[in-house]
Parts: structure tokens; C-alpha cells; sequence
């Protein structure tokens, strides 16, 4: 049974920042969903709210980091990337500041539709010089990952995840910058996967398991620099091949990173890159969109059916049955249905 | 200009036998929207009903009389969603239909900010656009009445969930008016908190350097936001003068008032000029239950069945009323 | 002796509109430097001055493209992809609008400075659905690349070259979507370049062909969709490797694209990028940023010896002697060194 | 707030017997700056010409007298350009040490529009700062001053070449001057085209927001752009209104008179609100044969051997009477 942490990054925020005074907090009207009320309640002095105005935003937390302030930006991932890419580049990036964008809202997993889906931060942002990228998979790597900022001097862009998270690594074993986690061992397929992603291939490799497919599965969590020697030796021993998934475009993220380290190092191979199909999706719910994009669980078996030309009759409650309990049953509904509104 | 208001309108939703000079109609569809939403806001547990109450006078105002609007061309009850555009045989803009055929004799409008979206529908269904079940599709699966309204939802035309980006693309739809010849105007629906983009302010400018007065702009001024009060947030104060200075008229009605903010759009001298309704507002008005929860109302949901059943009864009596 | 075109873009645009009286050109206050006053002169009232505010620039289009007209937006690249990311998905490429973005100044081809400087064009834009990446390279490109737009009902960004531009392909072989020209064919290594780089490799290749070494070289210009058979094939023969080159960030761009063509296809193959290494530049004369980045001609010599091992003792003089006279000698200086002062 | 002006002022470069009141030399800097830049129009054949012409008075009063900056920290002839942020060793910012020490003692100087940057560089060499030699570095390959400056260039500290983002930067500067009670003001040096972008508007409502009142903006109001004047480009006026919308305190001046500068930015009570002197030019000042090609003057590039020749003893008299 799997732990479900309760807002990992609210907690955890406030009690790190608590001796570290030159850390602030820059919210963009969207404290509530951001998990930064409660930074607020305890550290009012630290915390700016920069109102509905992202350009002023970033360049005023360039500003600040400056100074020798270590400001924390915190809204929807898109809003930090798309509405103030210049700003982002000319006043945070070239200048290589101590800047730090936590962005909710990754990919898909949002209630909010076109304008709220963070479905291409990451290929824009790995374009962008001077820039380290991390994507949260799990509750260590939310609670963890604060530490590892400290090691970066330079802008870092945090995809993040909010809410009940699942702690899918030991809480001792912590984020580390460039380095991958193995989640499962196999040689029969290499598999790297981003984000929610991990947790949604996690059935589906222990269920192909059962199966006799023996699948190399790891979880990444620095798209960049992309230069871990464990992805990279992955990638060449991929028995049948490899395959990329994110909660992204198929272009410019984890799957182009891959494919680049491939070409290079000529290693591996073939490329099987899942994710969403050059194209903006719609707004719904994660699991309806996760599945019409073909980024769940069963889509990754599909893949490795098609790859290995097999069938191997996997039902959907053959990988239920598999599942990590990360929700406890009764609560799924409650939690991702799109019955359920929430608040963005 | 039509000073009688839109002869296209489909006011059938209504009982026979009741007034129907246009303000009463107003008021009635502001009723229904406000109860439509509540309605929701019960059944889904949480919605964006603040935005319903704030908002609904101004809707009412615009689909009854002040924007000149044509029959729906959308049907009854929309269909499920059926790609993005660029996918095949899907095409831009597409929740337009619901708002009427486009062309010299009709108005636009257009809605910027897109989670008002609920409170659009529900002025579809109350103005007869729409039948009242579409609203059980909202914000399911597949459905094209998302929560955060996107171009091809019901009586959108854009997609304005980033928001400030509306104005400007009115902008350019008033330019094309203009050089094709068509005297339509353009109205954009606004939130105040969309005056704290920069991009906003870029658009006033622009209408106002090329003199377009075909587009009216009605802002919800609720003075809040997602975090609280605009004023603690972001200032966005004094609003008329910043209007004025970036080349706009502005003019302050109480938001609740359609005879008010019909006159201010009808009478209103903005020659050259785009016309911004500033429409100040109550983000709990008809539910004194909720005034204590302001400003921290973006996102309302019921605490408990006292509330819930509270709200119910506002929900009936809107109904016997309706 | 290669013929030099005198401001192709200009003049083309004018006689290209001339009949279709729905396109409009939007200039972002860069009038002059985007080669556009004669639009303005000629059709004053289908020229609309939006001055610096490229946000409502981009939106305000999407505006009129709704309507049924054609806007041009004319100015540096960088201010069409940074400062208006938001708008630019969200109001023009979401609803697939027929909006055309003509960006200059690519790459390092500018006097401007850091904050002039696309560098990372192609990478953020490939990662936006909907919208068609062409790129210039030569005169010819830049004269039909107008009647190519009519065959794409979508967005359209190109990479545009202004001022005296060669021509490297014969006038009446028309640029197409999706297809590479081929420049020289040999079967030891195969290169692709675009844009200004194509230029740059001509007299490389040429003085390597001396050598005895024989590469088979394409010209891509459009990098959005990229799955043109030619150069599948290409990579798929590529003897001792397969060599990108361009005017950009080695990742997102062109080198991306073939990585993620290779990897899928699993062809060809190792992969060598040339292009700018993950950094912001300075502001300097663009040949001088060209050496200093290693992007210019003797810098492919170089990779092509460090690939087959060998010294081919080809100097700058070797080179020059290959070199397409592409400039009056009397001119180079007057036209690309720094001492020469242009307006932006 | 020390009205005696900057004591650390380095004023050597001023012939001894002349007038020393901070005015004179003032003047004697502005006719210093455009000079040097018209000997390096003459010698580049082009440059930011008209630029100089303009804001010559308004950096003079800035380095003489308002603002509070102490003797240069930088080399008198800049070393080679270094590498970019984040390559080893080489740190934000560089150019800031051209302006002197940082602290609360001092103010700082940010330049927004880069292209200005070879005023500033005549800036600084007529006020002490740099070597005269310095400037043959200008604009050639591997040199720090670049024509478009940047972060590394001598009297920068921000990297502004996409307009509109210093003021921004300039906020969080003081704010973070206010959280660490350090009292130095913070001057910004705008273009009136900067005024167009939204995001000058963003920032100047949250420096109103946050009622900080140590940022100092002068704006060189020449009323012209790349393409032309702004009235025809795109409006920005009635720039005091405007300003004042958004909270801040707005004066008009005579861009070309030191002492009506520095009287507004000394006396203008502006407690709790950015200030904003928009002090209005003459992009030809000084040369009246550039006044015809006005408002078309963003790049100057003489077009004969007569305009040259004439240019030449615009120059020579200004060495004489320098
Ligand atoms: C550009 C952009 N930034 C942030 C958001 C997130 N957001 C959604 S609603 C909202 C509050 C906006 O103010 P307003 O529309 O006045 O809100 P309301 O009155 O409904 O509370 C914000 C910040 C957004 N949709 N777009
Ligand atoms: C964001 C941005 N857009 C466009 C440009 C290109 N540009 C350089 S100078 C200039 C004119 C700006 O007006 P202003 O600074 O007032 O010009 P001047 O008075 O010097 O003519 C423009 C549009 C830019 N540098 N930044
Ligand atoms: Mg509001
Ligand atoms: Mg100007």
C-alpha cells in the first residue's frame, strides 16, 4: 500500500524556508492553488503577491534574485513560461539568476482546458540556455527537491505536482539533480518516463511482468541537463527498444532528449516515444484525456504488444489489480472525476 | 444605430403574460442565470457562481438587448466535442453559432474571461440558445461546455482561459469590420482582474490610436480576484482614468442596473473612441449568505447542509419568481 | 559567380499582393529593417502600424485572420516567439489561423545583442502544434516562399533573410513544404543544413571533395512537419555519421529534429550537431560569431576531420578559393564587419 | 536626501578656471556626450545618433547631480568581453561597476532602452568614467560596448535590448532595497517608445501597489520611434494622465534644461508613488540640419560629402567650446 502525502510542497516550502530568510515567495494570483497560503499565513513578509500581470512578475523576481533574494515563483506552469517567455529569458535566464519557477498544472492534469494545459513547457524551456528543468514524479521528489535547489545557482523551472501526491520512492532517497531512479529492472524493453507518467506505467510493467516481458524502467526527473549516464546506459542495452513517455508533447521533452542521446551516443533503439501528438487537447478530466492521448497505463501496453507483436489479453482489471493504491478507491471519483469541480 | 435593440431575439423562454418590456426580461434572465449556476453549484458541489451573480445583469443587458444578436445557429443541446481546430473539418471559433449569425446587421460578443463560462451558458439556456439539459453536460467528459470556456463552448467565440487577450482580438475583428464595410459592433465581456495585464492596456491603446468606436467593452468590476480584493492584489484604481488616458471612454454604472448600463452603452458619446462599461458589481449579490465570504469568493463551494440547504431555498424561490 | 539578390523579400511581397487584396502586413515598428516600406508605399491602406506591443500585435491578428483576412507580421524573430509566446498559441495558432509570422534577424545574424539574437526560435516554436516552420536559405527560397504559404491553410512562422541575399538554388526550382533540395551528393557522411549555415558548408564541402571526402548535402527549409523522405534516406546512407548544421541552439532545432528521425527510424547515424552549445551569445559582427561558435565553414572542416580522423590542411585561402563569391570582395566588409554601423 | 547632490562625483575631465556650479558642468557633459557620439556617427558612418541629441541633458544631470553614485569601479578602457552569465567566473551585472559602489549610500542608474547605450558610454567618458580611447572599442567584434548595450557593457547593469523590462527589474531592485532598509533610490532611464509596451504598464501599477517611492524614472520623451513620431505609430499620449492612472507622479519638464530636471526630480513630493519625469526633447537638438528629417531620425547616417563636412564643424565646435 502506497503513502498518499497531503500537499507535499505546502508543508515542506514553509518549513524549509524557515531559516532561510532571503527566501521569498511571488504568487500570481493564485495562491490558493498553488499551495502558498500557507507560506503566506507564516511568512507574510516574504510573500508578494504580484496580482494578474506575469511580465512584471518575472522580471521583478529577476530584480530581486539580484539583490541576493531568492524569490519562488509560484502559478500555473503555463503562465510562467508562455505569457512571459521574454521576460523569462532576457531577466532571469541570460543574467542566470537565482530564480525559482515552481509551475502547476503539468501537461494534462489540469480542470482548466487549452490555456491552463502545460502540454509544451518543457520543450520550450529546453531551449532555453542557462536553465535547469525539473519535473516532480512523486512525494520524496516534491519534499526532496527544495534541498537539491541549492546546488543550482541558476534559474530553475520546477514542474510540479499539488495536492495528494503519491510517495512512489523511499522518503530517505532523495532527488538528485541528473540522475535517474530505476523502478524496475528488466532487459526485454527499456522504458523512461517523466512525471505522472511513472506512476501510470508502474502497473502496466508489474502486469506485462506476469506476462514473462521484462521491462528497465526508469523515472526521470532533470530533463536538463540531459546527461545521466544511467539513461544513457539504459537506453543501450534496450533489448527491443526504447520507449519515451510524458504527460507532454511527444516533441521537444523527455522523448527529444532521449532520441538525441540516442543519435549521438548512436546507441539503442528504435525510439518509441509517448505523449501527446503534436496537437492542444481539449479540457476534461486527466484519466479521459490521459486515455484519449494515449498516455495511461493500457496505452503503454498497447505499445509494448505492438512492439513485441504479441497480445497478451491485459484487461483493464488485470492493471487495476496491479495498481499502486495510491487512491483509495472511494476517493477516486472525488478526486479526478470531472464530476467533481474544483477550483483552478 | 438600431436605438430599438435586437428584433432577432428568441424570448420564447418566457410565460406568456408576464411583462416583457426588456428590462423585466432582463431582470428575469438575470434570475435564471443566477438560479441556473446555483443549480449547479449544488449539483457539482462548487462552481464559479460568484462570477453568475456578479455578471448576470450585464449578460442579461447584452443577449436581451443591447447587442444585437440573431437566432442561434447552435443546436439545442450541443453536441460532444469533436477536435481541435486544425483536426479535421474543425474550424475556429465554432461556439460563435450559439450567439447568431455574423455579418453587417449583427453585433459580436465576444467573452474574455473564460470561466465566466458558466454563467454564459446559463444566458444561453435563459434566452432561449440553448435547452436547459445542455447545462447537465457542463464541465463532463467529452462536452463541449467546458468549466473553462474555450472557442468552440456555447456562446464563446475565442479562447480567452489565458486571459487579456480578447480585447485585442476584438481589435482585429473591428479592423476587418471596418475595412470590409460592416457597421457591426464588437462587444467584449470583461473581468476586472483582466485589467491588471499589460496586454489590456496595449489593446486600449491600439483601439484608440486607429479610432475604432465599434467596440464596447462591459467589465465586471466585482473588485476581486482569485487571491481576494483587487485593491489588496493588484490595484487596479482609479479605472476610469486609466481608461481615459489609454484612449477609451469610460463610464461607472451599477452593475446590477440594466436600465443603467443599457443607457450608458446606448448614450454614451465615443466618437473615435472605444466605449468601456465599467460595471460595478456584487460578487454575492442575491445571497446575502455569501457577503460574508467576500472578497475571498472566486470559487464558491457549500461548507455544510445548512448551507447547502440554505441555498436551496434562494435556488427555489429564484424558480417561483423566475 | 553566384548572383546576389538585392532585398528579394521586398519587392516579391509587393508583386505577390499585388492580386490579393485580403493580405495586410503589421509591422512591429521595425518598418525599414523589415523590408516593408515599400508595402506601406505601395498599398498604405493595407499596412497597419502596431507599434512596440507585440502582445496585442499577435492577438489583434488572430483578430483578422478570423475574419477572412492574411496578415503579415513583420518584424525581428525574436520579438514574434518570445515576448508574444502566449498570444501566439493561444490566438493565433490554437485556432489555426491563417496568420503569417515573418521573423528576421535569425540566429546570430544581428547587430543587436543578446536580446536580438533567435537563437531558440525553431526549438520553442517546433513544440507548437498547428503552426509551419520554414526557413530561408537563399534567394530563391526567399522568392517563392510566398506562393508556398497559400498551400498551408494554418500558421506559417519563416525564418526570413533581408539585404542582399544569394542565390543558391536556380530561380525556377521553387521552394517546397517539406522537401530538402540537395546540394552535392556523396556517399562518406552526410550533412544537413538550413537557413545561412547551407552557405556557410558549400565551400567546406566543396574543398573536402579535393580531399577525396564525399558528402551528401541537403538544404532543409522547412523544419515544421519534418518527415521528408529525402531526408530520411539520406540520414539512412549516411557512411560515417550524420552531421547537422544551423544557426541556432543545437537543441530543439534542425539537430533535434534528425536526432528524433534517426532514433525512431533507427537509421543512420552517429549524429553530430553543429550549432550554438546551450549558451547565450554576445552582440558582435555575425562572421565573428559564426567562428567564435563554430558554426562557419572552417569549423565544419574541422568536425569532418575529427569524425574520419584525418587533417586535410585546408586553410582560410582554400576555402575562399571554393567560396560561392556570394560578395564582391570589396564589399565583405562594408557588409557584415562590425566597424560598419547599420540600423537595426 | 542628500540635496547637495553626489559627493563623489569624478569631475577631473573638466578644464580647471571653468565654472564649477553643477549646472555648467552639466552642460558642459551633454555637449560632451554629443559630440563624441557625433565624431563616432562621422567615423562609423551611422549610429545612434538623434538618441544622444536628445537625452544628452538628462544623462548629464543624472551622473552629475541627481543621481547619487559614487567614482567607477571599472577599468578606464574596458577589458574584452568576458563570456555571458553562468560561464565560468563571469557574474550579472558587470557593467554596474562603471556607476560606482552599490549600497546605501548610493543610488542606481539602470538604462532601459539599450540602444541608447552610446550615450552612456559618452556618459561615462565625459564624466570620469571611462578613458576617451574607450570608445573606439564601440560596436567592434569581442568588445563589451556593444551597440545594443548589455549587461556586461560599461554604465549598464540590465540586460534591456527587449524594451520595456527594466522598470519591472527596477521594482524588485527596490524592493529588495526596502526589505534590506538599504535607502538608495533607484533611477531608470526610459524611451518614450518603451511606453507602448504593456508591461511598462504592469510594472508601473505594482510599483504604485507596493507605494514604492524610490524608484526615479526619466523618460526621454523625443516624441519619435523606429518608424516615426509615436502620434503616427501608435499614440501614447496624454503620457501624464496615463501615469498617474497607474500611480505614479508625473512631470513635464524641458528635457534640455538641467536644472528643470533636477528641480522635479528634487521637489516633486511623490511620497508613496514611483516618480516620472517626462522630460520632453528635441531629437535634432544641436543640430538644426537634422531637424527636416525628423521624425525619421531613429539611425543617423549622413547622406553626402557636404552633410558630412558640415557635421564635421558641428563637431569641431563643440571640441572648442567643450
Ligand atoms: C494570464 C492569466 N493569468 C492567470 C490566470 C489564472 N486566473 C484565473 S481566474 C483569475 C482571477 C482573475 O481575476 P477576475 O477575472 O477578476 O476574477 P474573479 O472576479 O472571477 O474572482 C486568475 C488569476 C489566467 N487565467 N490567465
Ligand atoms: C520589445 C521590443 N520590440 C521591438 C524592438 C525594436 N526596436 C528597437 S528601437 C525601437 C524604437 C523604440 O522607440 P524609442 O526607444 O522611443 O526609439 P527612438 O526614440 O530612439 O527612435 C524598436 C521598436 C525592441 N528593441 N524591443
Ligand atoms: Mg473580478
Ligand atoms: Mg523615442
Amino acid at each position: 500500500m502506497i503513502e498518499l502525502v497531503h500537499k507535499p510542497h505546502e508543508g515542506n516550502l514553509v518549513a524549509w524556508a524557515r531559516n532561510r530568510p532571503d527566501v521569498l515567495v511571488l504568487s500570481g494570483d493564485l495562491t490558493g492553488s498553488t499551495e502558498i497560503q500557507l507560506f503566506k499565513d507564516t511568512y507574510p513578509e516574504r510573500f508578494f503577491s504580484m496580482g494578474m500581470a506575469e511580465q512584471n512578475m518575472l522580471s521583478w523576481a529577476g530584480g530581486l534574485a539580484r539583490e541576493g533574494f531568492v524569490p519562488f515563483l509560484h502559478t500555473f506552469a503555463v503562465f510562467l513560461y508562455r505569457r512571459p517567455l521574454d521576460q523569462l529569458e532576457m531577466s532571469v535566464c541570460y543574467p542566470n539568476l537565482t530564480v525559482r519557477l515552481v509551475g502547476f498544472l503539468p501537461g494534462l492534469n489540469t480542470p482548466g482546458g487549452v490555456t491552463h494545459q502545460a502540454i509544451n513547457d518543457i520543450g520550450v524551456l529546453r531551449a532555453i540556455p542557462n536553465l535547469t528543468i525539473l519535473e516532480m514524479g512523486d512525494a520524496t521528489d516534491v519534499e526532496t527537491v527544495l534541498d537539491l535547489t541549492e546546488e543550482i545557482p541558476g534559474p530553475i523551472y520546477v514542474r510540479m505536482l499539488r495536492g495528494d501526491v503519491a510517495r512512489l520512492f523511499p522518503a530517505n532517497e532523495r532527488i538528485r539533480l541528473n540522475s535517474a531512479r530505476v523502478v524496475r529492472d528488466g532487459d526485454d524493453l527499456s522504458l523512461v518516463t517523466s512525471g505522472h507518467c511513472t506512476s501510470e506505467a508502474m502497473p502496466a510493467t508489474a502486469a506485462l511482468a506476469r506476462r514473462g516481458v521484462a521491462i528497465r524502467h526508469l523515472h526521470v526527473s532533470t530533463l536538463k541537463p540531459f546527461s545521466d549516464p544511467l539513461v544513457e546506459e539504459t537506453i543501450a542495452v534496450s533489448g527491443r527498444g526504447v520507449i519515451t513517455m510524458e504527460n507532454h508533447l511527444v516533441t521537444g521533452g523527455l522523448g527529444s532528449a532521449v532520441a538525441e542521446m540516442m543519435a549521438e551516443k548512436r546507441i539503442g533503439g528504435p525510439l518509441f516515444r509517448m505523449g501527446i501528438r503534436d496537437t492542444y487537447a481539449q479540457g476534461a478530466s486527466f484519466p479521459y484525456l490521459l486515455r484519449k492521448h494515449g498516455i495511461d497505463a493500457m496505452a503503454l501496453v498497447n505499445k509494448v504488444e505492438t512492439i513485441l507483436g504479441e497480445n497478451f489479453r491485459l484487461t483493464e482489471d488485470d492493471l487495476r489489480a496491479e495498481a499502486v493504491p495510491v487512491y483509495p478507491p472511494s476517493q477516486v471519483d472525488e478526486r479526478q472525476g470531472s464530476e467533481r469541480l474544483e477550483a483552478l | 444605430m438600431d436605438t430599438e435593440g435586437n428584433g432577432h431575439r428568441a424570448v420564447t423562454s418566457f410565460p406568456p403574460g408576464r411583462s416583457n418590456t426588456w428590462p423585466d426580461q432582463a431582470r428575469r434572465m438575470a434570475r435564471e442565470i443566477r438560479r441556473r449556476v446555483l443549480e449547479l453549484t449544488l449539483g457539482r458541489d462548487g462552481c464559479y457562481l460568484s462570477q453568475a451573480l456578479s455578471s448576470a445583469e450585464i449578460l442579461a443587458t447584452l443577449y436581451t438587448r443591447s447587442a444585437r444578436l440573431g437566432p442561434s445557429l447552435g443546436p439545442a443541446v450541443p453536441p460532444a466535442f469533436s477536435g481541435v481546430p486544425g483536426q479535421a473539418g474543425v474550424r475556429h471559433g465554432q461556439g460563435a453559432a450559439f450567439n447568431g449569425p455574423q455579418g453587417s446587421d449583427y453585433d459580436r460578443l465576444l467573452i474574455s474571461p473564460a470561466h465566466y463560462a458558466v454563467a454564459v451558458y446559463a444566458a444561453l439556456v435563459s434566452s432561449g440558445r440553448m435547452a436547459p439539459e445542455a447545462l447537465d453536460q457542463f464541465n463532463t467528459d467529452g462536452s463541449q461546455l467546458e468549466m473553462i470556456g474555450a472557442e468552440h463552448s456555447p456562446g464563446f467565440e475565442l479562447t480567452t482561459g489565458s486571459f487579456g487577450q480578447a480585447l485585442s482580438q476584438a481589435g482585429g475583428i473591428a479592423m476587418a469590420n471596418s475595412l470590409r464595410g460592416s457597421s457591426g459592433r464588437v462587444f467584449v465581456f470583461m473581468s476586472d482582474g483582466e485589467l491588471e495585464e499589460g496586454q489590456t492596456w496595449e489593446a486600449l491603446q491600439c483601439l484608440g490610436h486607429y479610432r475604432i468606436d465599434s467596440v464596447v467593452v462591459c467589465v465586471d468590476v466585482n473588485g476581486m480576484q482569485y487571491d481576494g480584493a483587487t485593491s489588496e492584489v493588484m490595484n487596479i484604481e482609479p479605472i476610469e482614468s486609466r481608461i481615459t488616458g489609454f484612449g477609451g471612454i469610460a463610464v461607472s454604472v451599477d452593475g446590477h442596473d440594466v436600465t443603467a448600463i443599457e443607457r450608458a452603452i446606448r448614450q454614451t458619446p465615443h466618437e473615435g473612441r472605444p466605449l468601456v462599461i465599467l460595471c460595478y458589481t456584487d460578487s454575492a449579490r442575491g445571497m446575502p449568505m455569501l457577503a460574508a465570504r467576500k472578497p475571498k469568493l472566486h470559487f464558491v463551494r457549500f461548507r455544510n447542509d445548512r448551507e447547502r440547504e440554505q441555498a436551496r431555498a434562494v435556488a427555489e424561490n429564484w424558480a417561483r419568481t423566475g
